[in-house]
């Protein structure tokens, strides 16, 4: 995935002037996970640079040259160091089109490695969606695929309007089915890790329906998607996986249909359970599809709780914990 | 001897006489005109000194007054109505808002140089990044009091169609930066578009505004740390007006000697000026556009004043300083002290400012009654319900168009 | 209600030397809601003094007094200016608890004033209590008289753990119901408005109903319980109002007992639809209460848009919405 | 001319030698030792500077030298032995992380004489608000190998229980605040515990504690301007070891001289000092935390260094910087430095060295080998997974509750 996303950079800053890549690290060495690794070298370090270790700074000053008509992509080296900026984020980009009647727009995206399962500890594992979707203005994307990572990134710099970019680290050499030994298949072996050249766009706003099932629908993003599709296999349910891709937008009309015809649905996310994207996830649904509901909807989350070190098996949605929710919706 | 905190104060509060015998007024002429290029170890003297071109007389000396020597009567007659139509407009803006035509007002009184003086510097397609107390700017830019008025009686004529506050404007073709009422966040945006500028190589600058109290703000570093990593051109200024609603600005200076001073120790050269004096704000704002403009990096301005009404609608400063505190400022009143001078000049008199006062608040009142012929903020619904839709995003997502619907839209 | 938050603050003040309050205004001045006044000048300045504007300054300083053992409660001057202190409230206060196994704890109170009505405009109206209840280790508060006002914010300061206290402006002076005129009637004449002197403690995590009813639930909080109580008059529907005080911890137990007796729920909140603490809210109730509902769980809510300003009343949930929703639901 | 970016550039990169001809390094001994009330404004010497005590041929030398004279012999080897013992873990936890014994570590090797050093002059109750590579503060204040290595391990000696990463300790008793992973949160945190030293009255400190890096960060000018405002005892500690990671410290520090400059546009009085230099360490650490203690105020102490190892066991310097750079460091080695010094006292030899070293080697592999004893990183579920839940309220609410019972505890 890392290379999908470097690519997607490499792609908008040939073909468009005003794209410009900035964050900690992100410069002459590459990011800590490499994804702007070489971008420097090829597009000169007026297009691609380092940051001072201030998220507000970056996000701000990307907020002044979008504002300009430039189309800055940041990095912020973990999503647990975005908070800092969360002030030029919801308050700031969200909201310049609005508030200046058009005069001003923000076509910005941030990117940000998001998610547990790295033995991170809590300030490297946290999904701070919920924490972006609840902002009107904002857009909030993460992908499950190398595949869809290349193509969501083009669209979402080529956006008009402010992207959240939520890249799942657990993800980002192969997909991870929640093995407990941490091991994970390289994406080389995997039929979405292969990212074609060149441009091309994934519209923002479309789910993808990665199993098709008759019995439960799933509702996942991210790493989340592989586990539960190890959970799918684990719980013999025959279920529809959605890959939601797109959080804000949301794709309710895929999500409606299914769910109409499953008449039971699994939420799945890694973020804290209260207050997390599933409640909204249930809400939306519940109201849609509520004469088709078999049973209850339920959501498998992370605890609320800070995430921990060493337990992260613990904490962290297994293939286990889910396949107990299909198996429980499907007992109803 | 143990530790015990300090609680900084102004000299006076409501029971007891102003007191400015702390502020040092150097005189006018005293401080020299560093080089474009000038360096932050270079600039103490300016950052803790206070340039001042007027003297006591009205009389422009020193070396900064040379600087703008070829100014013309015209030049400044031109800068006195541009204050004098600022004092108008937040005069019946204040009265209208009494009057419950809009919702909340904010005046400028006694900083009427600083923006005004400013904002002639600049060139079209440079950008201001407000703050809500610099309506000084969008006055010296010839913004249509039609626009300016219209927003603040959320008519049809408000740019900004009653999405905002009426004092926080959005002028882009005016170089005014849609402004925000968090405070700070736009200094570093600031910044940024500089970095715009500088990255697409038009010769256009930004402007950074900022008060007093909200230098205190993270973003304020957070501007100032850029600028002095990437040298973008940018004027960072500080309206420093003493007081931050009810805040004395010790509470945001600390043991600062000058907010300028503070900057020096981001290596960005600063200066501290009488913002009460046109021709020192022509002067200094000339230079720092100037050097900007060149490709000499950051500059901060830190502009001297007194804010001399009230924090805004809602606030009464006569719970927390002393009432007739803004006549015992010692650096004086913006319009006094730039009519005197044209009268010392030869180029003015007391009839013709009576004339131009009574001149500018007809057409003040004139735009007045055209815009609330249009309606003013009693009016209920002036504006349609659907325009809260209407650019949260550049094309309607289907929740909005859904939540449109239920609306009734 | 501003009588009643300074009673609070005065009675700990003066019962607990390791109480301190402190924020943007709130000492000489008292506030520029007054929620303050009088407080320095009767606990002297080093209990009650003014800070820079700086709000990640105001919570960083408190969480290191906290920590040492010190109560502070301090103020944001409007709850859209939290967010400068949003990363030391949800990554510090929020987890140094439980990151610390109990070493150093963070008994801190966060008042701000939240919500419209006021024409305060997108950057005095918003109501960001989903922003804070995603957040494990905070608990979040939110009166609606001043009789629980006081109450709950005694509980808040003499609470181990950081407690975000949100004040609803609008129903600072009196109880609003929705009126477009902008009226209200002052708290004097309100049940809820007398309030005893001295301490007493509402306790944190109990909702209350606040009017009983057998046909539909109505849940709400802050100036929303008063706007609910006009719709439920203007519905003319035999609803039953929950006003859920604390949002975390929820008292889930009164909620699954209303809405298993009426097996109907609208939720109300002034903040933005999507993401909001409704979302929650539902999930919760329809995993609760599935077996019992007779209609679709329904939220009525704040646009996912800016707050306008001219448009105020077109934004805020106003009875005839709310009455509209209690209608739909009786429907099914 | 028009406005160009800046971008600052380390001396070299990995495909070029070393370079460390900008560094201009002051003879030792030559800065005074100031007063205990020292303003800001009289500092610019010191800030700019370099405080240093030991010369080239390992003496102690100038005023600071004077001030630390009643340091013994043996006060001295514990110095040297805290930088050994601190080596010693550093290299053996390395290795641990090696061997997947521990899921990540992080070293300091270079920087051992700084908080060695500082935390010797610390009292009982004073507060440290460190960063994650000051694991120097625990060795120097006695902190139990098996705690530590505990919570490397996250085994049951860990006092933190699993919760937290390897290197984020926290330890109450040795006056070390829980390590937040945000940089910059904590700096703020310190001004909020000195504030309350103040108000209670009770005598003791705090220290924060940030890297060159993180200086960039808002909370590190919220903990400077509301030091600045209150004047708590507080002593603001920049480690400056030349990277943030893969960033030369240039991105950080921008057109600043130092980061003591900064602290001086605050009006906080700030001094640069040799962080490789134990005995300036000691002197200007006793000096700083005597100011503070007695009301002074806060001061600030730029410790110029070098980061010799990678930045974590995740990281890999020979990526952006010459491989060889750390030896080419004109600081010096910290343990060299003090080793030499006190053999030319002669309070030491090369022998007495090797065995200390073998000592400190053998002791640090037998606590390792007992805390080994009790499960490693590599164990699966080393503690009870219900750890999740306790503590993230003082009591357990009814919904995690529900969630602990989900989870079959
Ligand atoms: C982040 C943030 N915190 C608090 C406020 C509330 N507030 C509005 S104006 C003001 C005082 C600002 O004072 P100053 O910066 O000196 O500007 P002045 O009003 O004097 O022009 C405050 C605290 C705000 N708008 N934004
Ligand atoms: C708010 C925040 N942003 C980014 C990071 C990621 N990060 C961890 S260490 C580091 C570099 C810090 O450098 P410095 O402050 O110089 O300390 P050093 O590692 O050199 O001791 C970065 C960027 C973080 N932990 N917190
Ligand atoms: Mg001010
Ligand atoms: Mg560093």
């Amino acid at each position: 995935m890392i290379e999908a996303l470097r690519s997607a950079m490499d792609v908008k800053l040939a073909d468009d002037p005003s794209v410009i890549v900035f964050g900690e690290d992100v410069g002459y060495f590459g990011g800590v996970f490499r994804c702007t690794a070489g971008l420097q070298a090829s597009h000169g370090e007026e297009r691609v640079f380092d940051t001072p270790i201030n998220e507000s700074a970056i996000v701000g000053m990307a907020v002044g040259m979008a504002a300009q008509g430039m189309r800055p992509c940041v990095e912020i080296q973990f999503a647990d160091y975005v908070f800092p900026a969360y002030d030029q984020i919801t308050q700031e980009a969200a909201r310049l089109r609005h508030r200046s009647n058009g005069q001003f727009t923000c076509p910005l995206v941030v990117r940000m490695p998001t998610g547990g399962g790295i033995f991170g500890g809590q300030t490297h594992s946290q999904s701070p969606e919920a924490l972006f979707t609840h902002v009107a203005g904002l857009k909030v994307v993460i992908p499950s695929t190398p595949h869809d990572a290349k193509g969501l990134l083009i669209a979402a710099i080529e956006d008009p309007d402010p992207v959240i970019f939520l890249e799942p680290k657990r993800i980002y050499n192969g997909p991870f089915r929640g093995d407990h030994s941490g091991k994970s298949t390289p994406w080389s072996a995997h039929p979405a890790g292969e990212v074609p050249e060149g441009h091309y766009v994934i519209p923002l706003g479309q789910a993808e329906v990665r199993r098709g099932g008759a019995d439960v629908t799933v509702l996942a993003y991210g790493t989340m998607v592989h586990v539960a599709e190890a959970a799918v296999a684990e719980a013999g349910v025959d279920a529809e996986i959605i890959d939601l891709r797109s959080l804000l937008p949301l794709d309710l009309d895929t999500i409606r249909t299914s769910v109409q015809k499953t008449g039971r649905c699994v939420v799945v996310h890694e973020a804290t359970r209260t207050g997390g994207f599933g409640g909204e996830l249930i809400a939306e649904v519940q109201e849609a599809c509520f004469w088709h509901l078999r049973a209850p909807l339920i959501r498998v989350a992370g605890w609320d709780a800070p995430y921990p070190h060493a337990q992260e098996w613990d904490y962290f949605p297994s293939p286990a914990r889910i396949a107990r929710a299909l198996c429980k919706v499907m007992e109803d | 001897m143990t530790a015990k905190l300090a609680f900084p104060h102004p000299p006076a509060r409501p029971d007891q006489p102003p007191d400015f015998s702390n502020i040092v007024v150097p005189p006018a002429g005293s401080l020299p005109v560093p080089p474009l290029d000038l360096e932050a170890r270079d600039a103490r003297a300016l950052a803790v000194g206070l340039v001042r071109v007027l003297d006591d007389a009205g009389r422009a000396v020193g070396p900064w007054a040379d600087g703008i020597a070829d100014l013309t009567g015209d030049d400044l007659r031109l800068g006195l109505r541009d204050m004098l139509r600022m004092r108008a407009v937040d005069r019946r803006m204040l009265n209208a808002q009494r009057q419950g035509k809009t919702s909340f007002y904010l005046q400028c009184t006694g900083e009427e140089a600083i923006g005004c003086g400013f904002q002639r510097q600049l060139e079209q397609g440079d950008m201001n990044f407000p703050t809500y107390r610099q309506q000084t700017l969008l006055i010296a830019a010839d913004y249509p009091l039609e626009a300016l008025m219209g927003q603040l009686y959320s008519n049809e004529m408000d740019p900004l169609q009653g999405r905002q506050l009426p004092i926080m404007h959005s002028a882009r073709d005016y170089g005014f930066f849609s402004i925000s009422g968090n405070l700070g966040t736009q200094y570093v945006q600031a910044v940024g578009w500089a970095m715009a500028c500088a990255l697409r190589g038009n010769g256009k600058i930004a402007a950074g505004w900022i008060g007093d109290g909200a230098t205190a703000s993270g973003d304020f570093h957070s501007a100032l740390l850029s600028a002095s990593v990437y040298l973008p051109p940018v004027v960072l200024n500080v309206v420093n007006n003493q007081w931050a609603i009810s805040t004395y600005t010790g509470v945001a200076v600390g043991k600062s000697e000058t907010y300028a001073a503070r900057a020096l120790g981001y290596g960005i050269p600063a200066l501290r000026v009488d913002g009460n004096d046109y021709l020192a704000v022509v002067a200094v704002s000339r230079w720092a556009v100037a050097r900007a403009r060149l490709g000499h990096g950051p500059v901060l301005i830190e502009w001297f004043t007194y804010r001399a009404a009230a924090h805004s609608t809602s606030d009464d400063p006569t719970a927390y300083r002393p009432k007739d505190e803004a006549l015992a400022w010692p650096l004086g009143d913006p319009v006094q002290r730039l009519k005197a001078h044209l009268i010392a000049r030869g180029e003015w008199s007391e009839a013709r400012h009576v004339q131009a006062e009574a001149e500018i608040l007809d057409e003040v009142i004139a735009v007045q009654k055209t815009v609330e012929a249009h309606g003013t903020f009693v009016d209920p619904k002036p504006i349609s319900p659907a325009e809260i839709f209407r650019g949260v995003y550049a094309d309607l997502p289907p929740h909005l168009r859904r939540q449109r619907q239920e609306m009734g839209y």
